[in-house]
This record gives structure tokens, C-alpha cells and sequence, in this order.
């Protein structure tokens, strides 16, 4: 047989179930109790309001720069709410939405974006990593953690998440390799939405999707509508089921939208236009997803006004807190913890160098 | 002549460069469309296409290693890397061949390219984006390492590096890119890659320093001049390797005492090779031990604290005083 | 069509043209003039030869370590006798034999491979780049060469080699990406000689070939038998053509055999078994080539004879040769040389001190 | 005792702390089936099997950030990458991960791994086979740099990087590898992270090397004995960072005067930091500048002429000969 089609496994489906005007294929519909359909609901519209918050802060000077989640909020919940206690997650830096459901404090999240580097600390009673913010490396940092689970014995999963572009960096192609070379139980989540800064996806690689990228490694790869949280929720179920039972890794690429700006440095009018916006806004993940509660009789307007209102007051108790937090913390020289698990000689030497200089410097502003 | 900040200084350098020389390229994620995320690259996809100013995939090791074989093929590519923290990703690019391929080709290939990328910290920023570690392409056999302190001598560098047959790392201290003018003539200015120069002349004490470090550097030789009649010679070094040290053992051999200023951290640093030329040319003259002022042995904390973290004026005007103090 | 498989051209073929006992399949019979021929089966002879040449040489101890191609002949070959004089070959480790054929001096090579620099320089009147160590990085190389061309508007193209371990490492992934996202003329030439050093293939990655990681980019990948050269050569024309024509690159993966060790200073038998091995000479990419010259009249064994004695006689003639250089060369302070286009001042403090020491031990000798 | 070559002595090392915790793992290219190209992993996945003995693809970045993601899980990763020269793929993993990981969860995580690499020249082998560029490690805020210099210091400067819970870069000398047994006792040794040792005592003159700069190093010191009735004083770094600067202050503060050796490049290297450090504790000991005696500021060359690039004991003589001079 000399020239000949060698037979692949290159399947590559797409998948939605709640089209954008919230309308349901039922066939496919997932079985979710409605108390966390609900649940779902109340987390997204929270991550988008934070983010508004944030970025109200961020204008008024009181925080630093971050990275909005705006239009991902599907994306990102519909996916982690499949991960356990043991279960590890491993962020870039724009899951701040999959990071609070996974229990981290909003006022401490609020103290990272504040310059503290006290906010990066991980909450105790969860495995997650900190922010990761060099694109692509951290995918790595999940194959590790699941050699160690299948190590163990556990049938835990790492999910790590990652942007379009991060697709692009060599690391995210080493990832997805021993990832599939040693069956390890990794959901690699990629958030497409649709621009890397500035660079569309258009312009990031020439395959016509990210999902057929996994067909390199021998595994499974999806594409989904990622402002769809039942489509989210359906593949990235089916993902993690399988490597639970040790089937190994799964691509999932959600093609979602970052509504808001890369982050607050960057002005989005420079490179797109509000044409193509306007046009993702209509796909918005959560109004199609009250249209779905609704028709389901699970929700209504007065609730969501209700919720709205607990979630402003929740989000205002975070910002008071932080403010608390950055009086307490943010002694100059905590730089010096945690660079190793003990102080060194040199580092020893150089703190004291600074401890002297900030009592000196406290001394002469008080004699002056 | 008009005044401009660094950022309009360096887009100058490249409209003026790319004007003349269409070998010229620029290529890095962000360049283009956007015109780079500090807009460096202002008007520049506008007025010569997206052929020679390129916006590429997110690869930094994709970005170096092909801005060698562009380098190689006979053209002039200027990569930009979107802050100097992500230059790690594409270290073998530029140790293993950038700074390798005349050699291993015994002279018959050059890899001409400029490497700009912002470094350094005092903007408020997220991790990875307020790093200064310059000596490790400062150590690295084949890489020249350049960094500018203002406005008028960035363009001037800029356009030298663009012109070198060697690899240049360029370095722009972010911290300076917007925070002050100065008066950069129309015409073309070039100043010599290898070359530090002195930019205030004193009899008492040395201080050598570099990028954004050299304001601090000249406000405490002012402080230190009006508060205690002292009278420092500042060098800005400019080129950190290939290092001429020559400038700067002629100052110690004449003010017997120094003072070196660098933000990267001070173990292994920039600093030590400074001090270890001045011991090795200038010895017999010197009347105290050399003093540095630098970051620490850590990784530069989030901006709540940066401004603990990095050497100022005050710092620099203390260690001064300690070196002159040796009797 | 809410779960429903994307259409993706994620056709990979195999190509075979001359089997293992040298069956043609006449349909596919490339059209190649008799010298042609000819003249391809002299240079893979000399290859394999050259290579059996500098282990004796290696076992003397008159040459250091070296990367053998025997067995790869066809894989190298088939694909370098496409490029022009205006083309750029841009090589790993393991091409001695393609480089051969695009001019380097033999002589020159041997220099390498005792140790003096001198001996990387490319001919004066070939792009081709030097020899590449670092495993994957020189892909991206041809990239850049190859952006060159389309800037300056050639028709010429950028070939580069690597093996199957190269496809692991970052710097493949982000050549492939580049060349495609900019419809490049490289033409990636995989020699799949089944190990890396002592990983076989199987482990390298779970994909079922390695030509299907082209998928991943949206460019074209082949898988071909890399022990026969019609294939090789058809399937790189092929891509040579839409190279020229600017349809951008094409993965070609060549499945062939490493016979030697991966260096002299690899033993395969702590790996391998000798039955794998074996199995592998049946399918000799020389000896099927011979078969099919000899059917086509072209070839007998007293041509071969007579080839071999002047092959031998080629090769002695550069062994002495680049004795006569090594004697020539090798002046230490050369070292200095091409660090920079100029010396630096410490270089030139530096290779002073250096002098010196030269001398001064040179009048120790002499008066000693 | 049995004697032992320094691979034996690393392998030892190995056995024994495998045994001892199953959190010990080893991957790396070809440590498995092929037991390294050096052989140092021998025996090993024989005995315990590919689940703790791991062939990677290969791909340095993936072996390292696999590495990383394998000490934050809690397991005790040994990384091998072939050749030091290699691990510029993987710079990013170390210097943006690794090395900060501890600071990023603020105490939360950890690293504990040990990148393990063979280093420096002196073995005919091909390009990037020979480099030495412990600066670039040293340099980094978070990772600690060691370098043993034989055998028997060799395994109980592993068994201590094993446990030491930061990541540990461990520069093996491969010139060393088999150039020489010593006894190495059966139960275990550990020596401790961070410190250097005096390995020979003198009153005139202070040696720092490490690695395999040793033994050239000693024998200087035996022939400037010898020859010339110098008591030289010869300190092995091991822990080239964090650097402890006290011995090297307190042997110079004897001799007064010092001499640095080892084969990276001279410009901003090793040497720099100790001389730095020595002025800045012993400058008023100090009776002449010191020497370095180091590689050139160039790409080590192919083995044909390696041998006039890396220090030896007559230039390590010269050069001591030099300081000595110095009235
Ligand atoms: C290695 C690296 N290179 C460059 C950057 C600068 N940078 C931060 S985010 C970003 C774009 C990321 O795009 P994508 O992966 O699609 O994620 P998104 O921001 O769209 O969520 C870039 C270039 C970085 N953080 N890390
Ligand atoms: C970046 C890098 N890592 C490791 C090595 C050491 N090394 C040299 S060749 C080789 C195996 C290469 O395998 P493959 O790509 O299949 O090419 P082959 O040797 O089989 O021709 C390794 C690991 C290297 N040269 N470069
Ligand atoms: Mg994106
Ligand atoms: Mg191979």
C-alpha cells in the first residue's frame, strides 16, 4: 500500500447545549440540582461584579494593575466547579472567579492586587497554586502534580487553565506531551477568548482550533462554546471522569470572550473594535444563563435583584477588610521571609542593613 | 530641538533606522497594532507594514531564535521582549547561538540583532515585570549588554546597537521611559557601545552607576556636595559588558575611594566585577574598602514594598558617607 | 448542531515507493535521470563509509566523539538533493552525509571532529549553517532564514533536520507555529530513527506518528519509509514545490534506523536488542537502492566494486588532509578569535596574558 | 571502605536515600534503561523500577517544571539534565518558578528539588559539553549552587541537597567524574549546605577554588611548598551560593593575601563575588590585590585546544607567585 491515509484518532467535535439566546438542547442537557444551578449563577454574576469593583479601585489608585475576567465566567466556573478538596487547580492570572470559588478570600486577593505580596498565599484548606504569570509555564507545574497523584495512587486531577495564546509557548507543548506520555490525570483548560493583548487568534497559529492541537499528543481534544456553562460543565466532566479512572489527559478549548481590557494597563480600542465586542456581548455566559434558570422557573428577576444586592454588600465587607489587612501587614522587611526556609548569612546581613536604615529614617523624620 | 521622554527618544531611534535601512525588522508580541504594551513602537506598523514591523505568536524562544536566522540571512532584526522576566524563556536562544554562531561558523555568519526589553523595578507592576538581572547576559561570552540611563543617550545607544555586527541585549529602564525630557536633536547622534562615560567630574569619591539608578546617583552627589561639600565623579556605565573598566580605575586612581549602584540583586552582581576591576587596576590608590548599593539577595517584593527594596538617593548618600568616613 | 465533530484536514498519508526486497511501485516511480541516480547512490556509499572510517579513527583515538548517520542514508539524502545552491540546509548532528553532498569538505569535517574549531566553518560558497547541539533549537533558525527569503521575495527555502527526540523540546513546537502562522518556505525534514540516545520512539510521545503533529499547526505532514529514497525524495519535492510557490512549510517525517551507536561514547546494547537491529539492516536503505539500480540496468556489482575502491581512496585522501590541517592549525590563541567581530579590551588583556604564559612556557621547554 | 570514583560515590548517594524515602524520585533523558550517559544512575531503575527511575522525553522545560510540580506535591524530585550546557532550555522553570515558589505562597509551598547536571571541561567532548556558568544559578535569589570537588564530599553534599527542602542546583565536575577514588565510608554522610571547608592550612596565601579546579589548586599549593617554601591555605567553596564569606575573610585576615580559581568565564563570574566580599570583610588585611586565575572571556574552545583555555596548576603557581611578589 504505497501511498496511503494512515488511520488517526483525529476526531475533534465541538460542543454546545445553551445556544446564546438561551435556547437548550435538551438531549444533551446535563443533570445538575437546581440548588447548584443556582449556586453556578450566584458565582458568576459575583466574579463579574468584583471585577467591575476592581476595576473602580484600580482607577481611583487604591489597587495595582489586574486582569479582568469579564465574559469568561463560564469558561472558568464550568469547569472548576468539577474539582475536589485534593483535586489541585493551577491558574494563570485571570481566574479569579474559578480561584474564589475554590475558596480564596476576596479581600486577600485584594491585597495582592495592592502590591502585598502577602495576597499570593494559597488558603490553607486548599491545594490550589498562586497566580502564574509567566504564559504557558505553569502547565508544567499540573503535570507534576499529577505524576505525583497517579505516584500515590489517588484518583485526584490537576486542572490547570491557560489563555489562546499560551498555546503558542514551548512549554505548553512539553506539558501536553508528558502529560500524554505518562497517562497523567491533567485537565488542560484553555480559555480562548479570542485575543492574546493584542494578537488575535487568527494571527497565534494557523489551525483552524486550539482543540485539534491535543491530536499531536495522541489525546483527546474538545472545543466548546465557553460562554455555555452546561457545554463547560458537560466536557470538562467527561474529562475529568476520565482521568479519575486513569485514562490520562484531555484538551478542552473554550471559545469564550474577554469582554473588559487585557488588563487595566492596556486600551483594547487600540486593536479591535466595538463592533466585534458588541457582538460577543450578545453572547453573554450569564444572561443566557438566566434565560435558562428562568425557563426553568428556577430564578427570577426579583431574585437576581436580590442577589445583586448580597453580593455588593459582600464584595464592599471584602474591600473593608483588605483595607484592614494592608494596615497590618506590609512590614518592609517580611521581603526577607520566604525566599528560603531560613534566613542566610548574607540575607541575615542585608536585613539588618535595612532594619537599621528604617529606624534611621524613622528617627530623622521625627527630629525633623 | 525638541524634548522628549525615553520612549519617544527610542521610537525616533527606530523610525529614523528603519527609514534608512530596510533591513531593519522589528518583530515581538504586541509591536504592531497595539505599538508595543509602553508604545515604543508608536507609528511604526503604520507607516512601514506588517512586513518589517511583525506581531508574533507568544514564543519568546520562537521570537529569539528567529530574529538569529533573520540575523543570519543578512538582515538587522530588532526583537522586542515584552519585559526583560520573560527573557528566560529564551535564554538557550541567545547563550547557545546568538552569542555562538560567529564563533562556530569561524567568521563566516554574524548574528546582528538587538534585544530590547524593559527592565527594572518602580512602576507599580505585577511579578516578573521589575526585574534587573543584566549580569547574566553581562557573563555571557559573546553578548554585548547595554543599558541607557535617559533620553538623548538611548536613542544614541539604540542606533550604535542596531549598527553593531555583535548581539546587543538593550535594557530600558522602564522607571525612566516616561519620567523626564530632554532635548534630543533631530539629527542622527550615535554614541560607542563599550564605552562609559562621566557625567559629573569630582575629586573625593567615585560612584558608578547605570540605567535607572543614575538619578538617585546624581541627586545624592548633589545632596552630598551641598550638605557636606563633597565633591563626587559619577559614571554612567552604559555598557555593562563588554566592560571598560579603564574610565573608571582613572577616577579611583584619583578619588581613592568608590561607590558602585545597581538594582539587581547585590550577590554576584554587576557590582562585584566593578569593584574586582578597581582592585585590579586601581588598588594602590584605594583609601576604603568600595561600598554597593544595590538590591538585595531576594526577588524583588510586589510594589507595596518596592520602593524599600530599591536603592535611593538617601541609601546611596549614606554609603557615601561611610566610604568617606575611612580614614 | 450542538455535539457535532469539526471537519479538519487531518489527512496524513505514508508514502513507500521501493520496499525492503526493492519492489518498485511503478505508479510512484519518480522521475530521476540515470546519472541522477547514479550519482545518489555514490554519495550514500561514501556516507556509510565516511562513517565507518571516523569510528576506526574515533578507536585510535585520532578523532573525538561523533554522531553516526549509517542507516539514515536515504532519509538524508532524499530530502538534501532537492536544495539549490540559494537554499539554506540547516543541519543538527547526525547529517554528515548531507552536508557532504552540499560541499563541505570531508577533510574539514574530520578537523571538527578532532576538536579544532576550525573545522565548523560552512564553505565559503554554500548558505548551509554549522552543526546544531542543542536538540530542537536550530528549527527555528530555518524559520527566521526563511522569513528572510519570502522578505527579499526569493523562491528559495530553508530546510532543517532533526530527529525524533527534537520533536519533544519547546523549540520545535514554536518553529512549527511560526512557520506556519507565517506561511514560510522551511521545509522540517524529522529523521525518525526510532531512539534518542536510549528513549525509543514509543516513549518519546503517545501520538501514533509523528507527521500527524502538523496537524497541530494547520500545516501538511507525511509520514515516509525513510530507508527509501524515492520516497523521501518525492515527498520532500513535493514540499520543496509548495515551499517555492509559497504554500508555506511541510513536516516530513522519515521513518528510519540509527545502525551505530548515537555517539562513540554510546553503547546501544545496554537499549536495544540485537534482533531489533537486525531487522532494521534488512530494510538497508542502500542495499534496496542498489536492487532497484541494478533492475534498472544502471548498476552492477563491479561498478560497486570499483565506486568502493574509489571511495576509499576519496576518504584516505581527506584523512591525510585534514592531518596536514590540524598540523596548520590550532595556534591557542586563535581561541580569541570570533568571540566578537573585534576584541574587546579584557579579550585583548586576555589573549596578552595568554601569550605570555605561551612563551614562557615554550622557553621553560626549551631550556629544560 | 571501599573506595570510590565520584559517579560511584553520587550513586551511592542515590541507593541510599531512595531506600530511605520513597519521595525520592529520579527523572531525567536516559537515567533509566541507559543508567545516564555517565552511568551515575546505575543500578537504580533496575532496582526500583521506571515508577521512581523516569526516562522523560526530551525536553528540559518539561523535566524541570515536571519537577517542580513533583516537589510542591510533597515528593523529593532529582532532576538530571545531560549537560549543564542544556539547562539554559530550562532557565525560566528555575528562575520564574523554582526559585520563587516559596516566596509566591508566602511560605505555603515549597520546592525541594535537586536539578543534578555535569559541568566543565577536560573531557574532549563536543560544543556546549564544557561550559561553566555557575554565575547564572549563584546570582538567582532562591536557589542555592553546589559543587563538589570528589568523591566522598561528593555524596554527602548530595545526601544533604536531597533533604534540604529549596531547589538545589548540583554541578557535578565531570572532569572528576572518574578521575580518582577515595574512600567513601558505607554508612551515611551528610555535609552541610552553605559551607565552605579548609582543606589545607598555610599562613601565606589564601586559595579559593571548588569543584574541579581542586586538585590543580592543591597542587599548585604543593609546588609553591615545594619550590618555593610558601604555606598556601586552600579553601573549597562546595556552596558557591549562599556564599559564606567568613572562612575566606578570616584566612585572608591571616595571609593578606588571596588567590581565586576557577574555569568560568573571568567577567562578571564566581571570582568577582569572592573578591567583593573579601574587600568588603578583609580590606584592611589586604597586603596585595587579588588574582583570579579563571577561563577567558570567550566560549570554552573544542577539546583540541581546551586545555590552554582551562586553569592548570602552573598558571594557579604564576599567578600565586605574582600576589606573593607584591612587598
Ligand atoms: C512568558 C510570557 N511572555 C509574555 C508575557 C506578557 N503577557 C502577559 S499576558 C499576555 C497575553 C496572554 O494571552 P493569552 O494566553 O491568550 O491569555 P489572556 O491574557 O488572553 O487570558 C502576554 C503577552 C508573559 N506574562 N509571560
Ligand atoms: C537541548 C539538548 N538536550 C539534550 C542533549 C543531549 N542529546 C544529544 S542527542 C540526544 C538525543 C537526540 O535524539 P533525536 O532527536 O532522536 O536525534 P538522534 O540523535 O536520534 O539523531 C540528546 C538527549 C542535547 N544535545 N541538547
Ligand atoms: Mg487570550
Ligand atoms: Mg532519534
Amino acid at each position: 500500500m504505497p501511498r496511503t491515509e494512515i488511520d488517526l484518532p483525529c476526531r475533534v467535535e465541538r460542543l454546545s447545549i445553551l445556544d446564546e439566546h438561551g435556547e437548550l438542547d435538551q438531549s444533551l442537557e446535563p443533570d445538575i440540582p437546581d440548588d447548584f444551578l443556582l449556586k453556578m449563577h450566584r458565582a458568576m454574576l459575583s466574579g463579574r461584579r468584583f471585577d467591575e469593583r476592581l476595576l473602580n479601585l484600580q482607577r481611583q489608585g487604591r489597587i495595582g494593575t489586574f486582569a479582568p475576567i469579564s465574559g469568561q465566567e463560564a469558561a472558568q466556573l464550568g469547569a472548576a466547579v468539577h474539582l475536589r478538596r485534593d483535586d489541585w487547580m493551577v491558574p494563570c492570572f485571570r481566574e479569579s472567579l474559578a480561584e474564589t470559588w475554590r475558596g480564596k478570600d476576596p479581600a486577600s486577593a485584594l491585597l495582592y492586587f495592592a502590591g502585598y505580596d502577602e495576597g499570593g498565599r494559597p488558603e490553607d484548606d486548599r491545594n490550589d497554586l498562586p497566580i502564574a504569570v509567566p504564559v504557558g509555564s505553569q502547565t508544567l507545574h499540573a503535570v507534576g502534580l499529577a505524576w505525583g497523584m497517579k505516584y500515590r495512587e489517588k484518583d485526584s486531577v490537576a486542572m490547570t487553565f491557560f489563555g489562546d495564546g499560551a498555546t503558542s509557548e514551548g512549554d505548553f507543548h512539553e506539558a501536553m506531551n508528558f502529560a500524554g506520555v505518562f497517562t497523567l490525570p491533567v485537565i488542560f483548560v484553555c480559555q480562548n477568548n479570542q485575543w492574546a493583548i493584542s494578537v488575535p487568534r487568527s494571527k497565534q497559529t494557523r489551525s483552524k482550533t486550539l482543540a485539534q492541537k491535543a491530536i499531536a499528543y495522541g489525546i483527546p481534544g474538545i472545543q466548546v462554546d465557553g460562554n455555555d456553562i452546561l457545554a463547560v460543565y458537560t466536557a470538562v466532566g467527561e474529562a475529568v471522569d476520565r482521568a479519575r479512572k486513569g485514562e490520562g489527559p484531555t484538551l478542552i478549548e473554550c471559545e469564550t470572550y474577554r469582554i473588559m481590557m487585557h488588563t487595566t494597563a492596556d486600551d483594547p480600542k487600540r486593536y479591535r473594535s466595538e463592533d466585534e465586542v458588541n457582538e460577543w456581548k450578545k453572547k453573554d455566559p450569564i444572561v443566557r444563563y438566566q434565560t435558562y434558570l428562568k425557563n426553568k422557573g428556577l430564578l427570577t428577576d426579583k431574585d437576581i435583584e436580590g442577589i445583586e444586592e448580597e453580593i455588593k454588600a459582600e464584595i464592599q465587607t471584602a474591600v473593608e477588610h483588605s483595607e484592614k489587612m494592608m494596615k497590618d501587614s506590609g512590614d518592609p522587611l517580611d521581603m526577607f521571609l520566604h525566599t528560603f526556609q531560613e534566613l542566610t548569612p548574607a540575607l541575615e546581613e542585608q536585613k539588618e542593613e535595612l532594619s537599621r536604615e528604617l529606624s534611621e529614617r524613622r528617627q530623622e523624620a521625627d527630629h525633623g | 530641538m525638541a524634548k522628549m521622554n525615553m520612549v519617544q527618544a527610542i521610537n525616533l531611534a527606530l523610525h529614523q533606522e528603519m527609514e534608512k535601512d530596510d533591513r531593519v525588522i522589528l518583530l515581538g508580541e504586541d509591536v504592531g497594532r497595539d505599538e508595543g504594551v509602553f508604545r515604543v513602537t508608536e507609528g511604526l506598523v503604520g507607516k512601514f507594514g506588517e512586513n518589517r514591523v511583525m506581531d508574533t505568536p507568544l514564543a519568546e524562544s520562537g521570537i529569539v531564535g528567529m530574529s538569529i536566522g533573520m540575523a543570519i540571512y543578512g538582515l538587522r532584526p530588532i526583537c522586542e521582549i515584552q519585559f526583560s522576566g520573560f527573557t528566560y524563556e529564551n535564554f538557550h536562544q541567545l547563550e547557545s547561538h546568538a552569542a555562538r554562531i560567529r564563533r562556530r561558523s569561524q567568521g563566516k555568519y554574524q548574528v546582528p540583532m538587538v534585544l530590547r526589553t524593559p527592565y527594572g523595578g518602580g512602576v507599580r507592576a505585577l511579578e516578573h515585570h521589575s526585574e534587573s538581572r543584566e549580569a547574566y547576559w553581562a557573563h555571557t561570552p559573546g553578548l554585548k549588554m547595554v543599558i541607557p540611563s535617559g533620553p538623548r543617550i538611548a536613542r544614541s545607544l539604540l542606533i550604535s546597537a542596531i549598527r553593531d555586527p555583535d548581539p546587543v541585549i538593550f535594557y530600558e529602564p522602564k522607571a525612566v521611559y516616561r519620567a523626564f525630557r530632554e532635548e534630543v536633536p533631530e539629527e542622527e547622534e550615535t554614541f560607542p557601545i563599550g564605552k562609559p562615560r562621566v557625567v559629573r567630574e569630582g575629586k573625593d569619591l567615585t560612584m558608578v552607576a547605570y540605567g535607572a539608578m543614575m538619578r538617585p546617583t546624581l541627586e545624592a552627589a548633589e545632596q552630598l556636595k551641598e550638605s557636606d561639600g563633597v565633591e563626587c565623579e559619577v559614571i554612567d556605565l552604559l555598557t555593562i559588558s563588554p566592560l571598560d573598566d579603564e574610565p573608571i580605575a582613572e577616577s579611583v586612581r584619583k578619588t581613592g575611594r568608590a561607590v558602585i549602584v545597581h538594582e539587581a540583586p547585590r550577590s554576584f552582581g554587576p557590582g562585584a566585577e566593578i569593584i574586582t576591576r578597581i582592585m585590579e587596576k586601581a588598588f594602590f590608590y584605594l583609601e576604603a574598602p568600595i561600598a554597593r548599593v544595590t538590591g538585595f539577595d531576594i526577588v524583588i517584593p510586589l510594589f507595596a514594598r518596592e520602593n524599600d527594596y530599591l536603592p535611593d538617593a538617601q541609601r546611596i548618600t549614606k554609603a557615601a558617607r561611610n566610604v568617606l568616613s575611612v580614614k
